[in-house]
This record gives C-alpha cells, structure tokens and sequence, in this order.
C-alpha cells in the first residue's frame, strides 16, 4: 500500500514536448512509472521517449486509459491544463509548473473540487511511492521504499530531508511535495488523513515553513484525527519579516506565520520538531520507539 | 507588487468608486496650489510604500495654506521605515460621521477570494484582527458566483442598517470584486471607508496588492511599479530566473528551492554564522542562471565566502557544474567558494567541478560550518 | 406521503412585500401553508400577514429554520433570488417569476446542482400536496388529497386538468407545475422518479406541450424506469410551426417538437393521451382499473 | 427575436472575427457602387428575417457588373416566405477550399450553453442533423469554464488537422461564446466558415437569434429590432403585457396561460371551429390588461366571436371580470361573447359579471362549442 499513487497509476504527461517534460519523462520512465501518454497540442501522432503524443488530454485518456496526469507545461497555461486534465477523467493531478498566477489556482482548484479530482501543486516537485511510481521531478534515487510518509511545502528541503531518512534506514512509503503557493490542491489535513488511513505507513514527517497558518491547522488535525507518530520540521526559522522567500507563501506578515509560533504549535500537542536537518531521522525512530 | 494609496484610488475611480477630490504633488508649492484649488481644510498624506506612515507622521490635517506648506516641507523627504517620502497625496478635507473597513483578499483555506468587513474602520485591521476578532466580517467568494448581489447585499447588511447606505455598499463591492479580478490584485482595501454627512459612502484611503505571477498579463499594472533599490536588484534577478533577497550578513548563499535555502540561512545562523542574502536559483536551470547567481553575489561587497548547497532535481547538478566553472573562467573570483552538489546528474557534476578543484563538503551542516571557519579566517 | 412539500415544510417568501407576493401569501397561508418568514431587503422588521419580513434569506432562515422557498421578485431579480435562497441553505426553492433570462437560468441552475439543491420554475404556478401545503399561485380550492401525482409545464391548463380530476373522484398526492421556460429547474425525469418512489401516489399524469423534447426524454425515461400507470396529455396540437406560443419553450422548429411526434412517443410505450381535456380522467380510471 | 446576417456580422466584427468585406444596399444602384468597390465576383444576398433564402433565388453570384446589377433588381423587392426583401447584402467574393459549420445555443437537457460543430457546412444543418447526427460534434459548456482554451481546443482538433487552423479556431470559439454571453444570445451561427485559399478561417455567413427575456439589458440589441406588422402587434400587446399570435381564424381568444391557450385552441379546432390567435393575458393581471387584450380582439376585423377562458391563480378572476366590465363600458362590441371563469376569486368575478348580462359557461368544451355555435349563426 501506499497513497495516491502504486504501479498500477498510468501517466499522461502534459507537456511532454518540452524541454524540462521531456527530460523528466525520461528521468519517470526510467523510475519505473508506468508512463503511457503525453499531451503536446499540435503535435499529435509524434512520440517522446517513445511515448505516443496527442492532442488532447481526452485523446490521451481515451487511447490509453491513463489515470493521473502531470503538468510540465509554462506558468500562464498551467490553470488551463489542470481544467483539462480534470475534465478528461483523470483521479489526480500534478503540477509542476511555477509561477501559475493565484486566480487561475482559484479557478481550477474550485472546478476540480466540483469533479472530485485531486490535485497536488501548482509549483511543486511531484510525489513518489518508491520502487512503485514517481511523478514529477524528485531525484528517485535518493528514495526507499519504507514506512514514513512525507509531505512537504518545499521541493529541494525534501531530497535534503529524504536522503537523511535514507541514510539512517528509514524508507518511505510515499513522499509529496504539496507546493509552496497561496492556492494549492491537496494540503497537510487530506495527506494527514490519508497517511493514517494507510496501513503501510507507520510514522509521519511533515515539513513546513514559514507564512500563512497551514502548519497551525494541521496541528489542530493532528491532535483531532491522528493516532501514528508526527514529526516536524519547519524552514525559515531565521527568515526576515516582510520579505518573500521565494515561495508565494514564505513571507511573515504581521507578526503571524513565524517559524517560531508553528513550532510552538507543534510541541504543544507533543509533536516533536527538528531544529536542525538531522535532527530529523533521529527523531522520528524515537517516535516509532515510543510507540512499540 | 504594491502601489501607492493614489494610484490604487485612481484604479477606484476608474471604475465609478467615489473617492475624495485629490492631487499628488512632489514639492510644497504644488502642495500649496491644490490646497488653492480644493479649499480649506486638506489632508496632506505621504506616498510611501510601506505601512505606518500615520504613526511616522506622515498624514497631517492643513487648516490654512500654512499649515499645508508646513505639512508638505514636513512630509517631503521624511523618511518612514527606509522609505523616503518624494510625493504627497493632497485630498481635500471631508466632514464625515462613521469609518468602515473593506478588503478583499485570497483566502489559503477556502481557495477563494474573501472579503472582509468592519464597522471599526480607521485603524489598523491587524489590530481589530488581534483585539476584537469578532468585529471583522469575512464571506468567501464562491469562484463561480462572483460578488453576486445578494452576496454584496449580505454584507453590506452587517455594516448599514440604512437602506440607501445598503444599496452604495453593493454596488461599490461589486465593484471591487471586478477591480480585484480584472488587475489579478492579492489585496483591494479601503480604510477607511467612510459616510459623508452627506449620506454618501466614500473611499477616504485605497490599498492595492498584486500577485506578480501574474504581471505578465497585467502590463498597465506593471508599469506602475517604482521599486527601491533593493528591490531592483531583486527584479533584476527574476528576469534571469532566480529569487535574491538581501539580507545583512557576509556568507553569500547560492541554493536551489525556497524551502532549502530558507533551511540553509537557518542552519548558517545556528552554527553561528550570517548569510548575506536568500538566493534561490530556482528548478529548470541553466548553465547561465548560475553565471549570473555568481555575478549577482559578487556584487554584494558584504560577501567573504560563498556557500553553494545544491540538491537537483528539476535542477540539473551538471548544468549548475558547468555553470560555475563558466563563471570562474569569465570573472575574478578572490573568495573562496564552498559547495555541495547531490541528486539529479550529481556525479556528472561533480566531475564536471572536480577540474577547478573547490572544495566539495558532503552535508548542509559541514558546509556552514566550513563556509563559517573561512570567513572567520 | 407525497413528494417535495409536506405539512412539515417551512417556507420564506421571498419578496414577500409586492403585490403578488403578499397577495399570494395570504392565500398559502390562509390554505395552511406554514409561511414562517418573508425577504424583503430594506424591510427587515416589518411584518405582512403577520409573517416576519427580513432583509436577507439566510436572515430568515437562521431565525426560522426555513428549509424551502419560494420567490415572487421582479424577473431581473430572480436569478440572484434563487442563488440567494440556495446558499442560504433551504433544500427546495420554487421560483414563479416569469420573464427570467435564460443565462441568469443557466447560471442558477448550475450553482444549485453543484450545492444539491432542488428548484421548481422559473416561470411556473408552484406545487401543492392538497390539504397539507400549497407553495406557488395555484387555487387550492380546485385540489383534493389522493392518490394521483401530476406535473405539468403549463399553469392554468394545470387547474384545468386538477379540477377535471377532483369532480372525478381523482385527488392528488402532489401536483407539480415544473414551469415552461428552457432552462428550468426539475424536469419530467425527476418527479417521475419521485412519483415512483411515493408510497401514496398510484398514478402519474404528465401534461406537456409543444417544443423540445422533455416529452420524448419523459417517455423513454418511463420506459426504464416507472412501473406505475401514466397518463399524458400535450397542448398545441393545432399550434402553427415557428411562433412562440407564450412559452418560450412552447415553439415548433423544424419539423421537431410537434405535439404529433410526443403523442406518438407516449403511445408507443403504452402510456394513452387524452385528445381533449375532459378525457383525462377516464383514462386514469382506466389504468388504475388494469392494475388491478 | 432575430436580427439580419449583415447585422449579425458587425457584431462578429466588432469582436475581430474576420468576415467578408461587404456592404449593406437598399436599391441596384448602390449595388453597383459597392460591386465597383470590391472588384468582382460579388455575392449579393437578400436581407430577410426567415430562412431558405438560398432555395428562394434571393442569393446570387454575379461575375460582371451587369450580372450585379440584374441580380439586385431581382432580389430587392423579393417575395420570401412572406417577408418583402428591402434590403441586400453585397459581399466581396472570396476563394475558399473548406466549409464547416459552428454554432451556439441553449441546451435545454444540461441547462447549458451548448457549442455544435461539423464538417458538413454550407448546407442547412438541420439536414445534417436528420441524415448524418453524427456529423455534428456537440460540446455542453460548464457555465462555470465558459469557453476555456481546452475546450475550444477539443472542438478544433474535430474540424481542423492543421495547427494553425486550430489556433485561428480556439480564439474565434472564444470569441463567439464571449459574444454569446455578452449579448444574451440564444443562438448565434456560422455557416459557413471556410478555410480560405490563403489558409485562414472567415465566416462567410452568421446568424444571431436574442433571449426576448433578456432584451431589457440589451438595448443595443432591441435597438437592431426590425418587427413586421404582425411582430409589431405583438410587441405592443407584450408591453401590454399579453402575449399575442395573429392566426387566421374567426374565433378571437383570451385565455390566461400559454399552456391553457394552447389547449383552448386545440378544443375549439377539435369540434371545428378556428381560432383567431393565441392570447395569453399573462398571470398577475390587472383590470387595465383586460381592456388591453379586448382592444387589440377587436382590432381584427376576422374576430366573429370572443371566447374568454380564465383559470384564476395568480390571475384573479374579480380582476378579469372589472377589466370586462370596463372594457364594454369604453368600447363599442358588437360581437357575442362567451365567458368562463374559474379558480382565484371566480365567485367575485362572476358577480360582477353578472350584471353585463353575458352568457356563462362552465367547460372549456362547452365554451368552444358554444362560441363555435355563435360563429356559425
């Protein structure tokens, strides 16, 4: 088991003429991922890595069944491929693409809630199950198959943080990067709950950063719905107020949205929070200790 | 992005919100000859972008054409939180008997548009929000409804019990709404929004936000963008692809991702060391973005060492390879560099920088702590 | 039993100020509709037949608990009436409003379905349940309680047809003027199905009318899917092709939508059509007796 | 209500949806000066709000000027189905390879704006639609979407292998569903748009058909309104509040409700009489649409009897009697009436009824049999 994604997902790639779809095609199939479409409009009837290019996402799903879609595609057409995606028939959407704007998210994440279609992203590095399915951009190799499910605002943090759960032998059920935007598809509450519902994954690592109250509210979930062991880590601890880092969502305004008020949030409800990277894996085998 | 309190009044009135009769001005005889104009008394108001300016006192009420002189030569060239003060905004002085507060904003949880409400207009909404949380009305937009009239209706009943008030309010935030989606805005505000004695609502300040993924289809908005010099650098950046944010330290930090170069400045501090700027090189790099990442870091005189922590993924570590090795070919670099490179093409790039023989550390925490040993040597 | 309205229904009125909202609610209530609220924005406070007015629909209902309305405002208001209504949380809303542009139709009809709301009309006389509650314009004196489900796109041919019923010996279970605009609320299909699933109603008449093709859809749908007996009736049989009669769904074009062609999709699964109105409840009576 | 194809195509225009260079000609004359204009061939096309035009003669090609100039004194001054042509479009001739038809209307079964496309254009689609329905593509568009890129998409890769048709494609289905909306439209046609020589797409023919219920936001629309005598009748009897059909009957009819009109019509031709029109007096009626509806009874001179049919509910019958009783006051009737009432208020009405004497009836069958009578004395 695992969530959202296994070997049976099939993959249509949206996108998938250019150059970064291309190239993590490539870098998915060699994975493993069952890739059996991509999307290029206009470019119907070619192939990329020896995948067949159509039209339409519908023309895909129909020839090919596909089941989930990723989007490589540029910022200001992102909004529209997801609705493409969704009105095609696909279960899940990825987007990758950066820099979508927020009312474009606004749109598509309402007309997906409308179809029951779950979306990760916009502006994230995709989601693995190890040794099973990787959608996006995550450097497989780095990934084992194992116990921890992850989620993460962050793309690069999470490799950093994976490849130290890695090292100390804990392996990963599914990892996904949730995307650091304003307007994003599935957040910590849906994944929380879909960790806990599945019998594979034994412990929780959630890593956060500073902006907006995401970090807060899954604490509130946690404490409300989770029964399997938690653990935090949360970027931007030394972040200057006012200033965005990078992410849509990395700013602290107004005194809210500090590193420090999410970890407290997190402690208070006996959810430990590394201080440093790695800390991290020591933490969580402390975690699952406690618990057997 | 953000623009001035007389700019986003001018979007206001674009659309039919009625707003005082006002003028910017940039030198004290302006100030005195709108005052001329409008007739006693004016408000003189600084344009800065920043918030706080009432505090600073920057917002002065002019009775007579001296005071006004006295506010302008006062208000002009002030600084309020780094910004100097090069225009005013001179409005003239209306009589009014109650303060509203309006905004609109995008709401993270319901992945909707929100529109908040407040009879306790006037002050700072952080304030209201922090002491008296109740007294802020919030409606999420359903995208697919839009600021329909019962929904404008529905909150304009929280504010008014007027009915003439009632039915200025709706139309005012439908108008609003519009503003907001038509400029890809991230925050419209008014504050106060105030009814005259005349009966009549009126936008007394404007607060515009916008969401810069989406200037590119917004050019009229983007034309109205004066960045500081800071933040010059920081467009200057984006143009080539990268997120620079200057900060006050001296290890110069190249990182890919927001969250692990937010991590990285945090694991610089623990040791006890200070970076000198958030630099994301973003995923799908070239070869170029790391020339000009090293170009925008050797610009910063601050900078005694540089720490390159790449984790590739989207990011190719070949490309940042290549990248860098091209840089230290084209430019002087006296400072030593520290790095290092794991995931996608790790091993290609680690070859690839093998020639320039730099020193490579193989986890975040030796990095900062290398990085920190030289630039205390 | 019955189906949509019951003696448990609460209703708000919405424009309950006018002159035909407050006519007509006098003749709900006075029928022993429980009218518990009105809407009428800048009249909150005031009362009509004694019925509380308040501004807003979600004002009534959190003071009432009204859980249905019904709305009587001017046609270019009607639109914002029924999104009001289903956002405020009433699970049926009956629109009477005649003249209501069919893109403020197409934009409610949408908004309801996505909130799970039910709607009657626009441009319909409302349904009753006769002796337990009337909602709409209809002359209660003409129904009687019984065993015959109606629905019907027409107003007053309605009245017609019930009263024809009632001095029969024919009462009805619940009688539903589902309107004659083209985009309209529950259609055919719908009170079909409730009409099935009603332990009280014995029989269904159908009583369309040129235009469309609901009757043909109403035919196959009760070919499927009804067991118990139907009656039809269709108005315009002599109605000269391409002229709008007052309906605006009520036109011939090409050749399609004649009452010829719905007389004949009935009849050819069983269901008889009365030619003239007097017909009808012989041909009811006639079903019945066969059932059994 | 309708408007005509040159009238439809400067809507078209004004959205940039390229059509053919023409000009709109009320005599030869000015067919001859537009024909010199464009150069030949020309198309010259009659103007007429009714189908089948092409079947009629009322559409010709002319390759001289001579050619131009028979052809528009043989359309202009045309007879087709009833409507007298006034008025002739001359279009530039244009080389085209390919027709497809598209078109937008209300579906009533997805209560949604429906988008039809095929293949087959240049012919009448409803041809289409009975010998090859699978010809024709049909496309529900979700009011929430509209027409997004995808979805336009969708519907040009079925048309169009060429890209770069498809891209023409996606911006002009864009444009024609934005025009849709803007103008309340229940249908708005293209057939035919064709591929021309030069490889680009250009509606060589529209069609645009208005919701009647929406016109009073539309006042540029209704201002393009060009009723026939008939249409004009109606149009007064509906600001009357009536709905009014002219048949060719002598049995005038005032019914309320379209579906009981329908029906009364039906009864009086079942035992064969002939209705004189349709007449739906409307619900909510006052006393003044009575007076209304028997002056306009009366103003057709066929009218040999008056068949008046109500079955109150939001009609009151006491409004319908004093508006009866007023109306015999003011005019001068000289033809049987026969009456029946019931529902809302019917005991009143007949009350007042009562003292003018006429006869009452108490079904619809015998009304019609009775008016039926009076007809044939």
């Amino acid at each position: 088991m695992s969530i959202l994604i296994n070997k049976s997902t099939k993959l249509v790639v949206q996108g998938i003429t250019g150059r970064d779809g291309s190239f993590h095609t490539g870098k998915m199939k060699a994975y493993g991922t069952n890739v059996v479409a991509g999307v290029s409009p206009g470019k119907g009837g070619q192939t990329v890595h020896d995948i067949p290019v159509f039209n339409t996402v519908e023309d895909a799903v129909k020839a090919t069944g596909a089941n989930t879609s990723v989007i490589f595609v540029p910022a200001p057409l992102a909004g529209d491929a997801i609705l493409e995606a969704a009105d095609a028939g696909v279960e899940l959407v990825i987007c990758i693409s950066e820099g979508v704007p927020t009312l474009d998210m606004v749109k598509a994440t309402s007309y997906l809630k409308k179809k029951g279609v779950k979306l990760i992203g916009a502006n994230c590095p995709g989601l693995i199950t190890p040794e099973e399915s990787m959608i996006g951009i995550l450097p497989g190799n780095i990934f084992k198959k194992g116990n921890v499910g992850l989620m993460s605002r962050s793309g690069t943090l999470t490799y950093l943080m994976v490849s130290l759960l890695t090292s100390a032998g804990l392996g990963q059920s599914t990892c996904v990067g949730i995307g650091g935007d304003p307007v994003a598809g599935l957040y910590y509450q849906e994944l929380l709950q879909m960790f806990e519902d599945d019998p594979e994954t034994e412990a929780i690592v959630l890593i956060g950063e500073i902006g907006g109250d995401a970090e807060e509210r899954a604490a509130q979930y946690i404490k409300d719905h989770i029964t399997k062991p938690v653990v935090a880590f949360i970027a931007g601890q030394t972040a200057p107020p006012g200033k965005r880092m990078g992410h849509a969502g990395a700013i602290i305004s107004s005194g809210s949205g500090t590193a420090a008020e999410k970890i407290a949030a997190f402690e208070s409800i006996g959810v430990p929070v590394a201080r440093l990277p790695i800390e991290l894996p020591e933490l969580v085998k402390k975690r699952l200790a406690e618990r057997k | 992005m953000k623009i001035h309190e007389y700019q986003s009044k001018e979007i206001f009135s674009r659309y039919s919100i009625p707003v005082t009769n006002e003028t910017v001005c940039y030198t004290a005889d302006e100030v005195v000859a709108a005052t001329t104009k409008f007739g006693l008394p004016v408000v003189v108001k600084a344009q800065v972008l920043t918030g706080g300016r009432g505090k600073a006192g920057g917002v002065k009420l002019a009775r007579t054409i001296e005071e006004a002189r006295e506010a302008a030569e006062k208000i002009l060239g002030m600084d309020i939180k780094g910004y100097t003060v090069e225009k005013v905004l001179v409005a003239e002085g209306v009589k009014f008997n109650s303060e509203f507060y309006v905004g609109l904003t995008i709401d993270r949880n319901s992945k909707s548009v929100i529109f908040m409400a407040s009879s306790e207009g006037g002050v700072e909404i952080e304030e209201v929000a922090k002491e008296n949380p109740d007294a802020i009305h919030k409606f999420v937009i359903d995208p697919d409804l839009g600021m329909t009239s019962f929904v404008a209706r529905k909150i304009a009943f929280k504010l008014f019990n007027d009915f003439s008030l009632v039915k200025q309010a709706v139309d005012l935030f439908q108008k609003l709404y519009q503003i907001f989606l038509d400029t890809d805005a991230s925050l419209v505000e008014i504050n106060p929004l105030v009814v005259t004695d005349a009966g009549n609502l009126l936008a007394l300040d404007g607060k515009m936000n916008f969401d810069d993924n989406a200037l590119y289809r917004q050019p009229a908005i983007e034309a109205l963008n004066e960045p500081d010099e800071d933040e010059k650098k920081e467009i200057a950046a984006k143009d080539s692809g990268l997120t620079y944010i200057r900060l006050d330290g001296n290890i110069g930090c190249m990182v890919n991702g927001a969250g692990l170069a937010m991590a990285s400045m945090d694991v610089i501090k623990y040791f006890g060391g200070n970076p000198a700027n958030f630099l994301d090189i973003g995923g799908s790099s070239s070869p170029q973005k790391v020339i000009d990442a090293m170009n925008l870091l050797m610009s910063d005189k601050n900078v005694k060492v540089i720490m390159i922590n790449i984790f590739g993924g989207i990011t190719r570590c070949d490309d940042v390879a290549r990248g860098l090795v091209t840089a230290l070919d084209q430019m002087k670099v006296d400072i030593p560099i520290v790095i290092r490179l794991s995931g996608t093409n790790a091993e290609e790039g680690l070859r690839i920088i093998s020639e320039k023989n730099l020193p490579i550390v193989n986890s975040l925490s030796e990095a900062a702590k290398e990085a920190i040993r030289l630039v205390n040597n």
